[in-house]
């Protein structure tokens, strides 16, 4: 692993520098900073300071999108669900977001030289696989995407992930790729994997989780657990595991799905 | 420069403000943040005799202008404590002070007294008033019998500080506090948080796995004002004041309604560096103020 | 179109919204909003025997996501709502209630007495818990025998639909609502406001006349929605909820956790048609949840 | 009095036609609707619903400024003081702004064909004077202006006072008219007023009561007691009358100095 606990961790007003609307129920917002961004991990997330919305109090943890060191910015790919969320959707270019970052663990680092790694994202939940899958192939690995939604419109990112390595698609209505859910993928018998991290929602995550264990595939998640601090100060987010429970915000929220108690 | 020295009880502090158990981990989490030395003091998080794996997630449910928990005192107990963080936070200049929870007055006693050996703990906050756990201390800190049970029996084996933290969940926050005055406790942080509820009304189920839990923040401050300001009234030992503290304004409020100190919680989930801009905002506000010391303003309420 | 028809103890309600005593007037101050005939019930101004001036002002306090008052039970007296006030709202095709507050369980029974003669008055809310006047009935409210001393001496003289209307301010509120429940009561309305401060430390002054106030708004709901939960499992007369209502999903959240029937209250002061905004709400809520009546959300929480 | 009893109040959303920044702690804002807006008597009141403000969770009463029939615009001037009016500057064209209106009694109307009127303004407490000024003129009276304001940059729609009568000024550094407050202009010692309406900041009415009642000169002043439902439901915002404790959104926030309690 990195030696992530030397990581220092910062609290800065970051300026959004572009925002885009991939579809309507998503947001991407690209914040930059005058000085460079700090050093920042494949499956890190930020604490996002939400403002002019009555009903959030506490920060809204987002996952790293991406970090383009070239234009200096750092990537959030929000999905817009509650109130916190519509906030950040109607932030505009030049406006000022509070960033408590980076936090928790990220994925691991490539373990063998062109070793091939499944990439399974679902929804929003993408979203780090981006700037993880550049890392892999940066780093001497394969990265291979499986990506599954509901229909093609909530298929995010599309062409950056086919910059970075093949790209197989599920939807739930067959409007893109094969019908039904990333684990029913005809990829998934027709090719190897050394090894999958996946990201996206629960079901789908247990799905893959339960199909790596039986084909005895090295398998990381990452957990998306509520959380107050993100600094593992509250004990809000803790996950059951092996060793008990840890904090999703700081031993997390990647985990092997061997250190987890799921039922799987 | 006003001068921000506070004394609670023998223990000095640079600055009247603290960080609230439970809130700031044990200070390093935050490290990164702010220069730990340079608030008053650090209240690290509840401590047990034996090691508790606190309630199953959830935990954590937003609320208007605050939040619920049920962490439910998750540490990995006294001995723990002892060996491995304690020497990693003994250095760091400033108080350090151990949240006690306990299930019956003997542990508390036993645990208060491991920590009595440990130099660089100045002081115990003991948690008499823990709504989220069957025997988290909240039966203790409701009724005055059972805080006096838990202080006398902790204050015969504790030699330093001795702050007690009482419940607002109570008919009279100033019996329970007279009684534990009377008991030996040599102050009293207030308040612990109210007990609430939340239900997600789609899967009509609680937001907590326990069903009830803890509010906390800005929403719970004018209950905390006003149990600061009679326990104030009502007992002679110093008063430390919590309960949605966001800021320097909201400090000076505590401290007008007759705390001499303040512990900041939940706002540290909100902005990591909180603790500090108050004390800098306490001083800048004295100063703009004409007060020379915290002492002009602790208790000096028009009413 | 599902069924909101509700029953409390008798009293016959078109839907389980009402609006809270102290918030709404008598209703009429509403009509040029809504339709006072399309809500389940208005529970208008506390009422006492005697003509009451309430506080000085100011009386209240903005708070975050809620409000403090120390109103005081100001109004004109039971002679003067008999022959002035009844006559202006006798005929409006709804449940009006009177919220009825005294000073000694005598004053509670004669006022009831009175407004037991008004035929289109088909109930009262006992306020044993106003935290704003020094004799305004906390001190009953808070404890099971001054709470069943008044709830006895208005349930000999009361015939029609008794409801109580509990403080959070104690304890174990579920304590007071069986005390309530054996003398008489036949439903208990929760929760009245909880006690707070507010300061203004410019000033250095209370923001309120009195000092302390009862604090109501969203700020609250939690505390609401456990208090509801715990006396809905407590006693056997419907419970009415009430505390920082704001919308349709807080008032399921009320009736999820046992309320009967809910209360809009400080609501009604940021938007004034917002009780039938949320009688509509329940309404579509219901019909998009496949559920035919209120009964079959009533209590009905995964715990 | 206008039959005030039998004036229907609205809630209504209005759109914000045209904002506007007299000066750096003042807006202007100018609302419309579609349909022509209800009648509205000088004197009385709004509620506002501010939105995007965390920290205001009640309405916020503004006295109505003026209403322009022609563009069918109800005039709110505003001082930024705390959040919620500083929420309501950051207001543009096209925003909606939910109103409670009109409420309150307002000022009294003409009691005698050629009567002069002398309406004596402070601070942001000139807003309503200049509607009702203008339907003194329009109904037969002769409206005299005294204005005070601590400098010339706090002095506000002084051309819109000067189209409809004299306006005479004092300011507390003399940056503008004559130096001090509005008590101690000399116009009050050179005219003759049939009576007097002020509105202002406390200090400044009771002054101007105080005047008026040692030259027996009826006077009015208008109130501004914080308040919550601004219909006289919650009885927060009373003021201590000869009748006892009235609501001053009901039975305010216009009162006759003989009905009030002042130590004057």
């Amino acid at each position: 692993m990195y030696n992530l606990t030397d990581m220092k961790k910062y609290i800065k007003d970051l300026k959004v520098a572009e925002v885009e609307y991939p579809h309507a129920r998503y947001v991407l917002l690209k914040l930059t900073a005058d000085e460079p961004l700090p050093e920042m991990m494949p499956g890190q997330f930020v604490e996002v300071k939400v403002e002019n919305s009555p009903s959030t109090f506490l920060r809204r943890p987002i996952s790293i999108n991406y970090v383009d060191r070239n234009s200096n910015q750092l990537w959030l790919l929000v999905q817009t669900v509650g109130e916190g969320t519509k906030a950040l959707a109607r932030l505009q270019e030049g406006d000022i977001l509070n960033v408590v970052f980076p936090l928790g663990n990220g994925f691991s680092p490539v373990c063998r030289e062109g070793e091939q790694v499944l990439l399974v994202g679902g929804g929003v939940g993408v979203a780090p696989l981006l700037m993880y899958g550049e890392y892999l192939k940066e780093n001497g690995a394969k990265p291979v995407f499986l990506l599954g939604a509901r229909s093609k419109a909530d298929l995010l990112e599309l062409d950056l992930f086919r910059q970075i390595g093949d790209v197989y698609i599920t939807t739930e209505d067959a409007s893109e790729g094969e019908k039904g859910f990333v684990t029913q993928h005809s990829v998934l018998n027709r090719e190897h994997f050394d090894r999958i991290s996946t990201c996206g929602p629960k079901p789908m995550m247990m799905a893959v989780a339960k199909f790596a264990k039986a084909n005895d595939i090295p398998c990381e998640v990452s957990l998306e657990n509520m959380m107050a601090c993100g600094l593992g100060a509250c004990l809000c987010c803790v996950e059951k595991t092996v060793k008990g429970n840890v904090c999703v915000c700081k031993e997390g929220p990647v985990f092997n799905i061997e250190e987890l108690t799921w039922q799987i | 420069m006003a001068n921000l020295k506070t004394t609670i009880a023998g223990l000095e502090m640079k600055n009247p403000v603290m960080t609230a158990s439970g809130t700031f981990g044990y200070g390093i989490e935050f490290a990164d943040f702010i220069n730990l030395e340079d608030i008053g003091g650090i209240i690290v998080k509840g401590t047990t005799l034996k090691p508790r794996e606190g309630n199953d997630y959830p935990r954590m449910a937003e609320t208007a202008s605050g939040m619920l928990n049920c962490v439910g005192l998750q540490n990995k107990g006294v001995d723990y404590f002892c060996e491995h963080i304690y020497p990693q936070i003994k250095d760091i200049n400033t108080n350090m002070i151990v949240n006690v929870s306990g299930s019956c007055p003997e542990d508390y006693a036993e645990c208060a007294a491991r920590i009595n050996e440990l130099d660089h703990i100045p002081a115990i906050e003991l948690n008499i008033s823990c709504p989220n756990v069957r025997q988290g201390g909240m039966a203790f800190g409701v009724t005055c019998e059972g805080a006096q049970s838990v202080v006398r029996a902790v204050r015969e084996v504790y030699r330093k500080t001795l702050i007690v933290k009482l419940s607002p969940n109570v008919t009279s926050i100033s019996d329970i506090a007279r009684s534990v005055e009377d008991a030996g406790a040599d102050a009293v942080s207030l308040i612990n948080t109210l007990m609430g509820m939340s239900i997600d009304i789609e899967k009509r189920r609680p937001r907590l796995s326990i069903s009830t839990g803890g509010l906390s923040g800005p929403a719970v401050k004018p209950v905390a004002v006003r149990c600061v300001w009679q326990v104030s009234k009502a007992v002679n030992i110093p008063v430390i004041g919590l309960g949605g503290i966001m800021n320097e304004r909201d400090a000076i409020e505590f401290m007008l309604a007759g705390a001499s100190a303040v512990e900041i919680g939940t706002a540290n989930f909100v902005d990591p560096a909180v603790s500090v801009k108050v004390a800098n905002g306490i001083n800048d506000w004295l100063d703009s103020h004409g007060c020379k010391s915290v002492a002009e303003i602790v208790g000096q309420l028009n009413c």
